[in-house]
């Protein structure tokens, strides 16, 4: 633990952002997340609409400043970095966005979209830009005439790669993907998700990986961290957490996801009611409303992420009820329909 | 919602505050002393001088300016030299005329567009629609001083069927409500129809289809209150419009409304009364806002009243 | 009461579809809107068109020098034309039922002399008292001789004592009169009057005329020309009084009968003659007044009116006809131009565009041939507030303007308005003002028509304060059924023996 | 929207191209006119008055429009009054464009005191009618060209920045946006690169709309005898000044009420046509 | 199972389908000679990327396609035998939300926002069973019960529920009148997975209950096979395979199919790499000529780019449009 505090490539300790809304109070859309995320590593942040995960995001991006906690670097406090830290750090740390439509300015041309990160850094301009553009290009798969188009003249997968370019431009050490393929259809999906990989392989890139979609966060993902109403309830590696599933929302969430499978026929848990505001929430579990094993004291005492397995860390006092209960579910056990 | 209504109403205070102090401003800036014209051609010195104190044209600007606010606060609007009346009472009973023609005019208006909007969105493209959008578009172009002398040519002197001007029977409103209502008639059939073509395209009307109601139903009862709304939107904003052309239509037609009173007064110079009726029509409009905006949280039960 | 409940009240101009046969007769007059009918308040032809018809003077007159019996139905006058005493009409009774004395006259004078708001009470400055020896007699002191008296008598209505004291605000909204007609309603907001006719009246019998047979005088006020003239020829009107000529035609070729009435006004263009104006140069003055082609105004943009020829209209006391009048001669006036080292700086000329008919025309007309000459006028059309604000300060160069003799006598306008320079014309001649000084202490009327024909001479020969330009004419037009109404020269007029058929 | 694509929705649409083409005859001629007018357009000619109009005794050589009552020719008035008219209605749109814009695009984008401002001082300028205000400006100040134009800047520029904040503001929450500060750009860059070139065309779209309204309150002006001074001609004046001859001389008045709707009813029709041009919710 | 199916009869057939998009000049066929059968009792599961088509087939059923815009070019409908497309409005209004409903994608942007809930749900009953108001409410408040809204909230606007409440209101309209064909248009892709899964618990149970058709459509496959007893994979306005659902999941024919499959991430086994389905999804305004899928075909062959492939029955529960595919099923 105190080793990844070390190697951390970015780091966040209680990190809280509240958001005021007037007239009503605050609204808590993260509330206390620590997390580390090590170089040349995906972390997968899922969890419901609302629950807070491209708040996360944002807040490490400093596209918001955070109301409370800290962020660190490499090691280094980037809470409040000064203006030259800052733009330094637009060099390392990028960001890769869920709306391929609204992502990019509609009024320039892509080739001008792919020519601002190195404009702003005077990394280059003449030739030398035209050709590290066309060489961008080309390393994210996108054909040289894509590059004289507007963003509309292209299709969702086409725009996709050129955010992922302008990203990349830089040579970051670090990406948040906000749901980057949740608006894509299955087939170009899997071209960007394959993109994903690759250049992480290539640039030895970590990436914080948020979507709603848990296969997608499973096939990329080294680490996952499942959220609920701003806070992380659980996190551990990617094969752990889908297979010794401990927290009854994670349980919830994986076994609601339709799969193809025949012959058994299994028990899904059903969450009742909707997901719940995160304004001003009351003291105790979050979940414990909705939670399908919930006492009276879950109702009252506030849950701690608490390790509970190498890695594996749960914010549930009843994680051992859980493990037994759930022991015999089909979708732990992995099946999933084989064709061919 | 105790809180929003405060919130509304301080608002509300601001605007009415800001306007004061225009109105305020504008008097100061307008040249020649009130005191003089208050007084005849022949007045001496010393009159003027009194008269001045009397009206407390000595003191600093800022404390006239509460004496002022102090005034209308106890209703007092202030006396108009040229009418040699007391502002409140002749700003009102002019207000309850140019209420009138502004409201038949609208109702005239809005009997004629919102068919006419209608049916210009459901059968977008056709014949009718063309002829709508025409007419709108005309509408809007027409300058109302063209527009009355037109009418007064044709109604009056052509055809003899109405009076020219002044006030007496229901004839003598027909013209200036025509008027008045015209061009918010052709604006509103324009809205409609641009709204209308947008609502006919929402999910949910093909859902109210999918449930099996004849289109008829569709159209008129749940389409047409969804398209109704954006024009419910400006039909605050279009009061001031309305109060704008009036002074141009009441003069011609010589209506005794608001209108004219307001170019009586600045053709008059007579800036006490225009202070006050800039007041009075802030205030109106103010009113007729909030009016709308509640009119509108009661169609749009998604908006809260803010 | 009040007119502007439309649709459904029932005051007369609606009611007449109820009772048709009561005799309404619609008059449409453009004066400036009165907002009660107090004369010493609104000053104009309108609201003395109405007070003529709702109250009376002590004397009546034709406008013209003759002078009949009113409310007074004798008068004499001292040798020192300091005092006069009335011999009062016996039997008069207001409308409100009261008998009229000599109290009524002593009030209607007093509110005159103390009143300070009350406007064109000047030619009144000399009145010291009034006196009511008894009820039938009313006796007028003066400090001074007032050569106009008998003028300005006949534009003082009577008011009734006792009605004024009661409610002095709102009398003169329902005033109550001795009058050939009776107030109905009056809008203080449009001026329009509803006026009821009084069967009591004194006049239907003293008189020696036939009693009207209109029964409701509807006298309404509207701006517009061509809404007036439409309303005509729409038939919502009888008489529409002040059109211009462009009408003439028209409503002539539709049946409509038209009056004109040679008019007592004189227009002119003032000159600001300071020190450091430009007008103080006379070449200047005089090539101005000979670039103006005044035939030209009157025939084109008026249609008719009387050219200027002597600085009062030919009707007036002290016209001369010299022969000549005022010279039209662009060559000279170029010359004079050339001659004055006039750099071409810009000429201000103001107006108001109220004061008299089409005025903006006669002033684009009159730049338009100052420009022949070189002189480059600026039109400044002003309301009335800011123009007297900008005369009494000098800042002008030029003023198209108006003024009316009263009853064919220029004594007062000549005396007090260019002997006292009341136009702000800084125009400073001692034979001028010595001589306005007599005029207005002389009563003999055949010593003050020399007098006016020197001053005249006078104004003629420096071109200044004034170049007098045309004499308009009034243009009415009525429908054919109607007849026996008099417009008088200074604009207003006699209705209260109109007959309708 | 690429220039190519915006070329090829701009040749299809009939509104648009009417308006501009009508828009441009009209201008053309006003502006063109000094070149070929024979007539003084300020200069009264009192033998003229109110003469018939001649094209069909004399063609276009005489007074092909008549004259006015002071004997001026309509046609040439009509032109240098249409150079009034439309200067004015230009000069205000170019300045309440350029207003609102700045003050849009700082209340919009950085939201705060700014915002709150302009939004106190919309609901002011909102509760009083523009011709009201803007008559009693020019009653105050005195008319003259400039006076018009400055009276109709103050009041006109609020649209401008309404429109232009409300459009700053959605585009602000737009994924680019953040997209460029994550990149590192600064916020003055963000603005004139990114925001700027998105809330052009309903600026544009606006700016036409507001035009034919311009000329509108500037002849509503002129008829309450607050507009450009005599001589000089403009629309509203010609129209006011002749409402007397209706009955006797119509063209008077007929000629310039038609030039001024069919300017206005260009401007609509140019309006409309880059709203459908240029608004993406109207695919072809 | 098989048996079951033989005996149900045709509810709903789409015969030789095509439908066409015109405006401004442009024609997108978005439907191209689509056949589709579906029997009482069945549920059918539509997938397919977007824009295949899937909603214009629906719309094209409940005879709602935009006006002057969308048309049908050829083929027919029948509904019980009779002709959709050739009944008139006013027959079709009774049909419409009594015998055949649907539920739409959006749940915010299907209802509509002016109208309370129950005021929506009342005036499918009042049109179809002409019931008074009063009993109109009592109904739709058993109604809403039933998909789990509380009768107090009927007076409410769409904007104070949630989406899966919103899309629950949604699924009640369609419900009310027990229809006898449910067509539902991707009705979870706006909702959460927690959601979804309420949502979809409630439309096997209510299919259960009220034994009615179901036409599902939907991206997900994963929601087919859980609901569904057939599947049809439309690709560029076809069909081009159909089956039942473990038939077509487990043994895919057509490449599109097998692509789709391959595509999907897995949310158990082994973590392999994805394998995307090269080139771009079709385009109605330009479909290729022969087999729709032929440009991003692995396996394409001068006989697919020039002839569109017949529909071939590789057994009773399978059928694929693809010239391979019967040598293919022949070496499975
Ligand atoms: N700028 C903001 N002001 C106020 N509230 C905000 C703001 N941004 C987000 N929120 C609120 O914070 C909460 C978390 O939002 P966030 O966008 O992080 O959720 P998310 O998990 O990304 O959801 P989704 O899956 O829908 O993208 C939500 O309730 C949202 O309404
Ligand atoms: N109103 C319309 N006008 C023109 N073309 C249309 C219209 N509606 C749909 N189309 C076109 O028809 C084709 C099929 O559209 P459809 O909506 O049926 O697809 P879909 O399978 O439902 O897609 P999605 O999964 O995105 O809902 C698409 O190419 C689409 O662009
Ligand atoms: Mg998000
Ligand atoms: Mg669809």
């Amino acid at each position: 633990m105190e080793n990844n505090k070390k190697n951390a490539l970015l780091r966040t300790e209680n990190l809280k952002e509240y958001f005021k809304i007037s007239g009503k109070g605050y609204l808590h859309a993260v509330d206390n997340i620590s997390l580390e995320i090590m170089p040349n590593e995906t972390l997968g942040l899922v969890g419901e609409s609302g629950c807070g995960k491209s708040t996360v995001g944002n807040t490490l991006m400093r596209l918001l400043k955070p109301t409370n906690g800290k962020i660190f670097y490499k090691g280094e406090d980037i809470t409040n970095p000064s203006k030259k830290k800052k733009l330094e750090l637009t060099k390392k740390m990028q960001m890769v966005f869920q709306d391929p439509y609204s992502s990019l300015n509609p009024r320039k041309t892509i080739r001008s979209i792919l020519s601002e990160p190195f404009l702003i850094n005077k990394a280059a301009s003449g030739i030398e830009l035209e050709e590290k553009v066309n060489a961008l290009a080309k390393r994210v798969g996108l054909e040289e005439y894509v590059l004289g188009q507007f963003p509309h003249e292209l299709d969702g997968g086409k725009r996709q790669m050129v955010g992922i370019a302008r990203a990349l431009a830089m040579n970051p050490e670090f990406i948040v993907c906000d749901e980057p393929v949740s608006a894509l259809d299955v087939s170009v999906q899997a071209t960007i998700i394959n993109l994903l990989i690759d250049m992480q392989k290539e640039m030895k890139l970590s990436y914080l990986f948020i979507s709603h979609d848990l296969s997608v966060v499973r096939h990329i993902s080294d680490r996952v961290a499942v959220m609920y109403l701003g806070q992380i309830v659980e996190i551990a590696k990617t094969d752990t957490i889908f297979s010794n599933t401990l927290h009854p929302y994670s349980v919830a969430l994986l076994s609601a996801v339709p799969k193809i499978q025949f012959g058994q026929e299994e028990e899904r848990i059903v969450l009742t009611g909707d997901v719940p505001s995160p304004m001003n929430p009351k003291p105790g579990c979050r979940f414990a409303p909705r939670c399908w094993m919930a006492c009276e004291e879950c109702k009252n005492k506030d849950q701690h992420l608490a390790e509970v397995e190498d890695g594996h860390y749960v914010a549930c006092m009843r994680w051992r009820e859980v493990r037994e209960k759930t022991a015999g579910q089909a979708w732990k056990k992995g099946i999933e329909v084989e064709h061919e | 919602m105790l809180k929003k209504i405060l919130r509304r109403v301080a608002l509300t205070l601001i605007v009415l505050f800001g306007v004061t102090i225009i109105a305020f401003v504008l008097v100061r800036l307008s040249p020649g002393d009130p005191a003089v014209q208050m007084l005849p051609a022949t007045a001496t010195e010393e009159q003027i001088l009194n008269m001045r104190e009397r009206m407390g044209l000595n003191e600093p600007y800022i404390i006239q300016y509460f004496m002022y606010l102090g005034n209308l606060l106890k209703g007092d609007l202030g006396f108009s030299f040229h009418f040699n009346m007391d502002c409140g009472a002749l700003i009102l009973a002019r207000l309850i005329n140019t209420a009138k023609i502004t409201i038949i005019g609208v109702l005239i208006a809005l009997i004629i567009s919102i068919p006419l909007g209608m049916i210009a969105g459901i059968k977008r493209g056709t014949a009718v629609d063309t002829a709508a959008t025409a007419f709108a578009l005309c509408g809007q172009a027409m300058s109302p001083v063209w527009l009355c002398l037109l009418m007064i040519l044709i109604f009056s002197v052509g055809l003899k069927w109405l009076p020219t001007q002044g006030v007496g029977t229901w004839k003598h409103m027909v013209m200036p409500s025509l008027c008045v209502g015209f061009s918010f008639c052709s604006l509103v059939t324009r809205m409609l129809r641009s709204s209308m073509i947008d609502v006919l395209q929402e999910e949910y009307i093909t859902a109210t289809r999918a449930r099996g109601i004849s289109k008829f139903v569709v159209y008129v009862k749940y389409a047409f209150k969804n398209a109704i709304l954006p024009i419910v939107t400006i039909s605050g904003a279009q009061l001031g419009l309305l109060l704008a052309g009036s002074m141009v239509i009441e003069q011609i037609f010589n209506w005794p409304g608001l209108g004219q009173l307001t170019v009586t007064a600045i053709s008059s110079r007579d800036f006490q009364l225009v202070q006050s009726i800039l007041v009075v029509v802030a205030i109106i409009m103010v009113l007729c806002n909030l009016l709308v905006d509640i009119l509108y949280t009661f169609i749009d039960k998604r908006v809260s009243f803010n | 009461a009040t007119l502007m409940g439309c649709g459904g009240d029932d005051s007369a101009s609606g009611g007449s579809a109820e009772e048709p046969k009561e005799v309404t007769l619609t008059i449409g007059s453009n004066a400036d809107q009165p907002t009660s009918l107090d004369r010493f308040v609104n000053v104009g032809y309108g609201c003395d068109d109405l007070d003529y018809l709702i109250f009376d003077p002590l004397v009546n007159s034709d406008h013209q020098g003759t002078y009949t019996p009113g409310l007074a139905t004798e008068w004499e006058v001292s040798e020192d034309y300091l005092t006069y005493t009335f011999t009062l009409r016996d039997g008069v009774k207001f409308t409100d039922g009261s008998e009229f004395t000599s109290a009524d006259v002593a009030a209607t004078f007093n509110r005159i002399m103390t009143d300070e708001t009350l406007t064109d009470t000047g030619a009144w400055g000399n009145l010291e008292s009034v006196e009511t020896p008894d009820d039938q007699t009313a006796v007028m002191h003066l400090s001074a001789v007032m050569p106009t008296f008998y003028d300005e008598l006949y534009r003082v209505p009577i008011l009734c004592a006792a009605a004024l004291e009661t409610d002095p605000e709102g009398y003169f909204i329902t005033p109550t009169g001795t009058g050939a007609f009776t107030v109905d309603s009056f809008d203080q907001l449009s001026g329009n009057t509803v006026l009821r006719r009084n069967d009591d009246w004194w006049g239907w019998k003293e008189m020696d005329q036939e009693k009207t047979n209109v029964e409701v005088i509807n006298y309404q006020f509207i701006g517009e020309d061509t809404t007036r003239a439409s309303a005509l020829k729409a038939g919502d009107m009888d008489i529409v009084l002040q059109l211009s000529m462009d009408y003439k035609e028209d409503l002539e070729s539709s049946g409509y009968k038209m009056i004109e009435v040679p008019s007592d006004t004189h227009i002119h263009v003032e000159y600001n003659c300071a020190k450091d104006a430009l007008f103080n140069n006379k070449d200047l003055r005089i090539a101005l007044s000979e670039a103006i082609n005044r035939e030209e105004i009157v025939n084109s943009i008026l249609g008719g009116g009387e050219v200027a020829t002597w600085p009062c209209p030919s009707s007036n006391l002290g016209y001369v006809d010299n022969g000549e009048g005022y010279k039209y001669d662009l060559e000279e006036a170029k010359k004079l131009v050339d001659a004055s080292g006039y750099d071409g700086s810009e000429i201000d000329l103001i107006y108001t565009s109220s004061s008299f008919i089409r005025a903006d025309e006669v002033a684009q007309a009159i730049q338009s041939m100052a420009e022949e000459i070189g002189l480059n006028i600026k039109l400044e059309p002003l309301e009335q507030a800011t123009f007297t604000d900008r005369r009494s300060t000098g800042k002008f160069d030029l003023i198209l303007g108006a003024f009316a003799s009263t009853a064919g006598d220029t004594q007062t306008e000549v005396a007090v308005i260019i002997g006292f320079d009341v136009f702000g014309s800084n125009y400073m001649n001692a034979d001028l003002t010595a001589l306005c000084d007599q005029i207005r202490v002389c009563s003999d009327k055949e010593e003050r028509t020399k007098l006016l024909e020197q001053v005249f001479q006078l104004e003629m020969d420096e071109m200044a304060p004034f170049s007098y330009l045309y004499s308009p004419v009034y243009v009415c037009a009525n429908a054919d059924n109607v007849e026996n109404y008099h417009i008088f020269a200074d604009g207003s007029g006699e209705y209260r023996f109109v007959q309708k058929n | 929207m690429s220039r190519k694509d915006f070329i090829r929705r701009m040749r299809k649409s009939k509104l648009f191209i009417i308006g501009l083409a009508g828009i441009l005859a009209i201008a053309l001629l006003c502006f063109l006119s000094p070149l070929f007018a024979q007539f003084n357009p300020t200069k009264s000619e009192l033998s003229n008055r109110l003469l018939e109009p001649e094209w069909f005794s004399k063609g276009l050589g005489g007074h092909v429009f008549g004259c006015d009552s002071m004997g001026r020719d309509v046609l040439t008035r009509l032109l240098i009054g249409g150079r009034t008219s439309l200067l004015i209605a230009f000069s205000v749109v170019i300045i309440t464009t350029l207003i609102g814009l700045v003050i849009g695009l700082l209340a919009g984008y950085y939201g705060g005191v700014m915002d709150l401002m302009l939004m106190r001082v919309c609901d002011i300028m909102m509760a009083l009618p523009t011709l009201l205000l803007a008559i009693c400006v020019v009653a105050v100040m005195g008319a003259s060209v400039t006076n018009l134009v400055v009276v109709l800047s103050i009041t006109g520029w609020i649209m401008v920045a309404r429109v232009v904040r409300s459009t700053v503001m959605t585009i602000r929450n737009s994924e680019y946006i953040k997209a460029a500060i994550v990149l590192g750009i600064p916020n003055y860059k963000i603005i004139f690169k990114e925001v700027l070139p998105n809330v052009v065309s309903p600026v544009i779209i606006t700016a036409t709309q507001a035009f034919g309204g311009m000329i509108l309150t500037e002849a509503s002006m002129s008829f309450l005898g607050l507009g450009v001074p005599a001589p000089a001609p403009s629309w509203g004046a010609m129209i006011s000044d002749g409402r007397e001859y209706i009955a006797t001389a119509p063209w008077v008045v007929i000629v310039p009420g038609i030039a001024l709707m069919l300017v206005v009813l260009a401007f609509n029709f140019l309006g409309d046509g880059l709203n459908d041009i240029m608004n993406p919710k109207n695919k072809d | 199972m098989i048996e079951r199916e033989l005996v149900m009869d045709e509810l709903l057939k789409i015969s030789n389908l095509s439908v066409e998009y015109r405006s401004g000049g442009k024609v997108a066929k978005a439907v191209n000679n689509l056949n589709l059968t579906i029997k009482k009792g069945q549920a059918m599961g539509l997938v397919g990327e977007s824009g295949a088509g899937k909603t214009t087939t629906a719309l094209s059923v409940m005879g709602l396609l935009p006006e002057n815009i969308g048309m049908i070019t050829e083929g027919d409908i029948t509904y019980n035998g009779e002709s959709l497309i050739q009944m008139k409005e006013k027959q079709k209004n009774n049909i419409r939300g009594k015998k055949i409903s649907m539920v739409f994608a959006n749940p915010l942007s299907s209802l509509n926002p002016v109208f309370t809930i129950g005021h929506q749900i009342t005036m499918v009953l009042r049109k179809h069973k002409n019931l008074s108001e009063k009993d109109a409410k009592k109904e739709a408040a058993e109604i809403l019960k039933l998909v789990g809204i509380p009768d107090y909230r009927m007076g409410d606007y769409p904007h104070q529920f949630s989406g899966g409440m919103r899309q629950r209101v949604g699924i009640a309209a369609a419900l009310a009148c027990s229809p006898e064909l449910l067509i539902a248009d991707e009705p979870t892709t706006a909702l959460d997975v927690t959601i979804q899964a309420q949502i979809l618990e409630l439309m096997k149970d209510l299919q259960k209950n009220l034994n009615s058709s179901l036409l599902m459509i939907t991206h997900n496959l994963g929601i087919i096979a859980e609901l569904c007893q057939t599947v049809a994979v439309m690709y560029g306005g076809e069909v081009v395979e159909y089956g039942s659902v473990q038939e077509v999941f487990e043994h895919p024919s057509h490449w599109y199919t097998i692509g789709l499959l391959n595509a999907v991430p897995k949310l158990a086994g082994e973590r392999q790499r994805l394998i995307s389905i090269p080139g771009n999804v079709a385009n109605a305004q330009m479909l290729p000529e022969g087999c729709k899928f032929h440009p991003r075909c692995s396996r394409c062959i001068e006989k697919c780019k020039a002839k569109r492939p017949d529909m071939i029955c590789l057994n009773e529960k399978h059928y694929v449009q693809c010239w391979e595919a019967g040598g293919r099923n022949g070496e499975q």
